[in-house]
């Protein structure tokens, strides 16, 4: 069993599919010869043909509404947002189409679709390279939105994702791309497309993040654990649909919780899942749920733009407040 | 400066307004009159279909109609130069394709009726449905076209758009795809002059729209779409490139819009009623009468028998629309994913929950 | 005075600030000599010219684009989206340009423009002619989106959107177009773009909501006060920024809170707030913060749309819940 | 069938890669040695930075670079044609372009070290920043010829996109929208053959990209854009043109990327060696300078003063960028409107309190 890093978790399960389905081929730009920006893509192309990982002209409206025709006939393309940021000419296609087709002719014709993007900031990137925009996509029906946060749920679940009879976004946030190996073995095991990670046990406070920020929002966990804090960690992983379930039940044990998220704040999925805490999880709470997210400005360029994420600092400065309370 | 690439844009007619033949090529299918009656007797049905179908609209029996009249050739004449095999990718009033393909008149009503099931059809089930956002259906004909060409079947995908549609991306992308992939389809544009209110001089001040087709150096025509016969051959010779394998064709058809947009629009607000008057003269459904009646193949009596039949099928195809079981309040719920997600599963119950409540 | 409905309230603001302005032009489909689907921009290109109410092609992406650099270049234009459910092609040039073009030049080119689009269901209208997906560009830092629900705020608002110096959404609940007449004073005074409306004062529930679904609030409300109960009726009007101290306010007063939203529940506006009161407004509350929302499917073809949107019966239902708990 | 529309791209080019003048008609400019001499200058100048430019990636004092390796010709002649009240909506590596009518060195190095404030360039306050959503930047600037259009004034704006991005749809939707309103303004094509690893050949099947112009009726041609002065005389007329009031026009400059597409690309994944080296025999600088030299105008001395001054000039500009002050916290709201808006002022006095933390 090979330890790998996520991007080359994603590269295994992609591989994984076209060699088990010949109705799945990929197509984006540069996926082809050269692998993609990130290497998701490496050596398909050269393993599968050029037939089946397809390098496309620029264009990524064409892109979507192509994988949306194709996947109506039968085909189940993945497409390839080279980064979140340019996602947006998809979304006419996604939002009317993706999302529709099978509701609209009462499952006559489906959409079988995913479309993957690298997403999140943190890497240097040049602008419109940072973008993490996942509550737009959640707001709409009739798509899932998918984040893995380790290599093994990137496998598990792009698996799962590209078998789904319905159309998947997979959001990969590229700055943990490379963050961590694990041993992932190639076994085509999926992962649900419904189900939030406990990543931690914990009594005192629930952090609830999803993506990169697992990163940060685990070494606060860290931290508080060495303070003697005891903290349970989710990794909400499918966006939509969201498993509220999963985390109801810590906030019924903590009865805190504080939601980390690198978006902006406003109308966010931290949002999404305060409203529900404030529903069905009022009488648990001991103390407000607070959300430690982007500010409501455009990501910065790279020289400020991780004062603009969420930090360690950032969080362990929100949880102690919420602690505070008695 | 030296020249490295030379475009023709042609034009293609047979059947003159007057219902002659002109040109010196006369296509097989002029004569082969038993096929150009029938397509005859599916113009005149799509018409009084049309009619009846803004009636509904304004009596208040279905919901904003967009009519087809004065489109019936070029739309018939997609319709017939296609193999059920192929791919149709509409806009949303090409119901003379559509009733050629097996799609029902009263799937049609349902449809504009309020009624996702209009759009579980009839006819090939691998057609798309009517599509509202301009221009988008372009790209899933090339999606479907690549489909084909990935597993080396001989089928090809017809995209249709308006003038106004030519002016979108997703148009003018689709063109850039069937360039880039070579794929087996055909763009049709329905130039009818109109997109509401929009005139066509507004969309563009290109000479033709089939130009467009130069930007991706696709083969682009224009065919006079009121004249059945220069559509159909038109759209056949482009399809049987397209499974050749020899890529892709943009053919413009130019119509008349003589309705209003749709019913929810007043043509008079904006069209002046003179330009209205002349398209009539040019119209498709007098010209093949004339054509069909100078070669001694139609005649009053066969005419007032068509009226007949044409209105009782319509009839009868709105009595099954006006009778159809009234949808589910689950229906909303149980078509938008395979297997419903868990968190929608509480709100599916509570609708349920408050129809009852709302019946009892 | 004259009396108007709302959507003559959008044509008489648009005439103030043509009148008033010579740099606002209005461009879209159908704008010019038709006056647009709706009739807001009626009889503006007869009054103002074809040079000042322009017809374009027959494309948003293009028509946002225009409108970008048009507003860059010290233009102010006013785009109008047909329709809701075709603004989608314009989200590229709206989240990527009209929201960060100031920031991205530190304060050198701005984008004064407006976007107009009717939105909402419930016109028995065709498929995609009913979106209200506000949430997703609520969610966007750098626009302001606003929506009035009676003649006189659609008047003043839609003024202070067409002189704010930054973009501005402006949706317009089409439904609501023709409900009510108002008397509305053509003075050119202007509504502030950060505030909201406190529409019936009480002290049992605070209702919230905005656009088309006031109609239904404010029924409701009406139902409620026969029955005893003290309603406070909240008009958001701006949904960002949110002026989230007014319903703070509110809250505080009522301990109870129900939020009505067209759109689908997942990651709406509806959510933000109800995040926001589980965060700071949490010991106001005296019962679950609820959300009547439409359901996290399509909007349906209009057969079925009442039932996908929430009814004066679905609000009383959850406001009795609410009221309820003691 | 009868011929409604014919089309010609033509190809224009007056210095071959030899540095001889060829065809029979000579532009003014070709004498004009004064004019060439600077021009040569700024290129050297602009290839001096980039390679510096790349330096300071390299070196981890910068981010990602896009390099103009080779484009110097079709850049610096772009601007060279363009008056200062003229528009220019640039892509992301036109650097000559942007020197010629005034952006510092420094500058482009403190947009692409991570800071906003490198777009609040000098120069033409009017023309736009670098813009990275591939196309976008051609609807800015039609909707800048259109403002000036409407405005009656004298003006015309100008966007660049590459042989990738003329596939997208903002660029084919810019060229009909230049149609139908017949807009003052020039829409470059640089196709300097790939579009990262993607190869000029996958877009389009089309002969050329040029003739995507035919499609709005638009004047099109292709230049060398190796060529200064095929570059400087096709936008200069093309520009001329615009300002006349006679519409929009579109040029595809013929090129190549000599650098990989970024300093995050590594183009020897994808692109054959041999590519590169023929290449390299047609670039701008090499040509220039044969001309010069062969006109008399130029030699080694001169050449050799010109590096030096060159590299010292960079240099400070160097130096300018490090010294910058770093950016406040507080930028990141402070710009994002004209007035705070009330829920921001909470987040941006936290942001304040952590960097406070942070640093103390
Ligand atoms: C993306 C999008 N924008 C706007 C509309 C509203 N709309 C519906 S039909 C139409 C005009 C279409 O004109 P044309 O393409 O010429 O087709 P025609 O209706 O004339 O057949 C418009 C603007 C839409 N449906 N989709
Ligand atoms: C909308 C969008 N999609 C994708 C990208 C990523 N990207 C940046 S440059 C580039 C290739 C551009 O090629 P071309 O247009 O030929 O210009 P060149 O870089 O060769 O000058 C791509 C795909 C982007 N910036 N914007
Ligand atoms: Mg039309
Ligand atoms: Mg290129």
């Amino acid at each position: 069993m090979a330890k790998v890093t996520m991007v080359e978790a994603v590269t295994m399960a992609l591989a994984h599919e076209l060699k088990n389905d010949k109705d799945v081929v990929i197509l984006g730009e540069d996926v082809g010869i050269n692998g993609g920006v990130f290497r998701a893509t490496n050596g398909l192309a050269q393993t599968f043909g050029e037939d089946r990982v397809i390098d496309t002209p620029l264009a990524e409206a064409m892109i979507a509404g192509l994988t949306v025709g194709m996947a109506t006939q039968g085909m189940k393309p993945i497409a390839e947002a080279q980064f979140m940021g340019f996602i947006y000419p998809m979304v006419e296609q996604i939002i009317c189409h993706a999302a529709r087709f099978r509701n609209r002719t009462r499952g006559r014709l489906t959409c079988p679709l995913v479309i993957r993007a690298p997403y999140g900031g943190g890497i240097h990137a040049p602008e419109h390279h940072s973008e993490s925009t996942e509550a737009m996509f959640a707001h709409m029906p009739g798509i899932r939105v998918v984040i893995p946060s380790s290599p093994s749920r990137a496998y598990g679940l792009l698996l799962a994702a590209i078998r789904n009879p319905d159309p998947v976004l997979f959001l990969e946030p590229k700055r943990v791309y490379h963050l961590n190996k694990e041993e992932v073995e190639d076994d085509g095991e999926e992962y649900p497309l419904d189900m939030c990670y406990v990543l931690r046990e914990g009594t005192d406070v629930t952090l609830v993040s999803w993506g990169a920020m697992m990163k940060e929002t685990l070494e606060a966990a860290d931290k508080l654990e060495a303070q003697g804090v005891s903290v349970e960690v989710i990794d909400v992983a499918t966006i939509s649909p969201l498993d509220m379930d999963t985390i109801h039940e810590s906030v019924a044990k903590t009865g805190r919780c504080v939601i980390v998220q690198e978006a902006a704040r406003h109308c966010g999925v931290a949002s999404e899942i305060a409203a529900n805490l404030a529903d069905q999880g009022l009488y648990d709470l001991h103390a407000p749920v607070k959300r430690v997210t982007g500010y409501d400005t455009v990501m910065p360029l790279f020289k400020m733009e991780m004062k603009y994420m969420p930090s360690t600092a950032r969080i362990l400065d929100t949880v102690n407040k919420v602690l505070e309370v008695s | 400066m030296t020249t490295v690439a030379s475009f023709d844009i042609n034009y293609l007619q047979y059947l003159s307004p007057n219902g002659d033949l002109v040109g010196d090529r006369k296509p097989s299918i002029a004569s082969n009159f038993e096929h150009l009656k029938s397509i005859y007797e599916l113009m005149v049905l799509t018409r009084t279909f049309d009619a009846k179908a803004v009636a509904l609209q304004r009596t208040g029996k279905m919901g904003t109609y967009a009519s087809c009249l004065g489109h019936e050739a070029v739309h018939i004449g997609i319709g017939a130069a296609m193999e059920e095999s192929d791919v149709f990718a509409p806009m949303y009033r090409e119901y003379g394709t559509q009733f050629y393909r097996g799609v029902k008149m009263s799937e049609v009503l349902q449809y504009w009726g309020g009624d996702e099931r209009g759009s579980n059809f009839s006819g090939p089930q691998h057609d798309f449905p009517w599509c509202v956002p301009i221009a988008t259906q372009c790209m899933h004909a090339a999606g479907a076209a690549l489909s084909f060409k990935l597993r080396g079947e001989q089928r090809a995908a017809v995209s249709v758009v308006g003038d106004g549609g030519s002016s979108k991306g997703d148009f003018l992308e689709a063109i850039n795809a069937a360039s880039a992939f070579q794929l087996p389809m055909v763009l049709m544009i329905v130039n009818n002059q109109w997109a509401i209110s929009v005139p066509r001089k507004k969309q563009s001040a290109g000479r033709t729209l089939a130009q467009k087709g130069v930007a991706g150096g696709l083969p682009s025509i224009q065919v006079d779409g009121n004249d059945y016969i220069a559509v159909y051959t038109a759209v056949k010779s482009a399809l049987k490139r397209a499974k050749e394998g020899k890529g892709a064709s943009v053919i413009e058809a130019i119509t008349y819009r003589l309705s209003d947009h749709t019913t929810a629009d007043d043509a008079s607000r904006y069209r002046p009623d003179d330009e209205l008057d002349n398209a009539k003269e040019f119209e498709p459904i007098k010209r093949m009468r004339k054509y069909l009646t100078s070669q001694g193949q139609w005649n009053e009596q066969l005419e007032n028998q068509l009226l007949e039949t044409c209105k009782k099928e319509v009839e009868a195809a709105v009595q099954e629309y006006l009778n159809a079981e009234p949808p589910q309040v689950t229906d909303m719920f149980d078509y938008m994913y395979a297997e419903l997600p868990h968190d929608l599963e509480a709100q599916r119950r509570y609708a349920i929950e408050m129809e009852e409540k709302s019946n009892g």
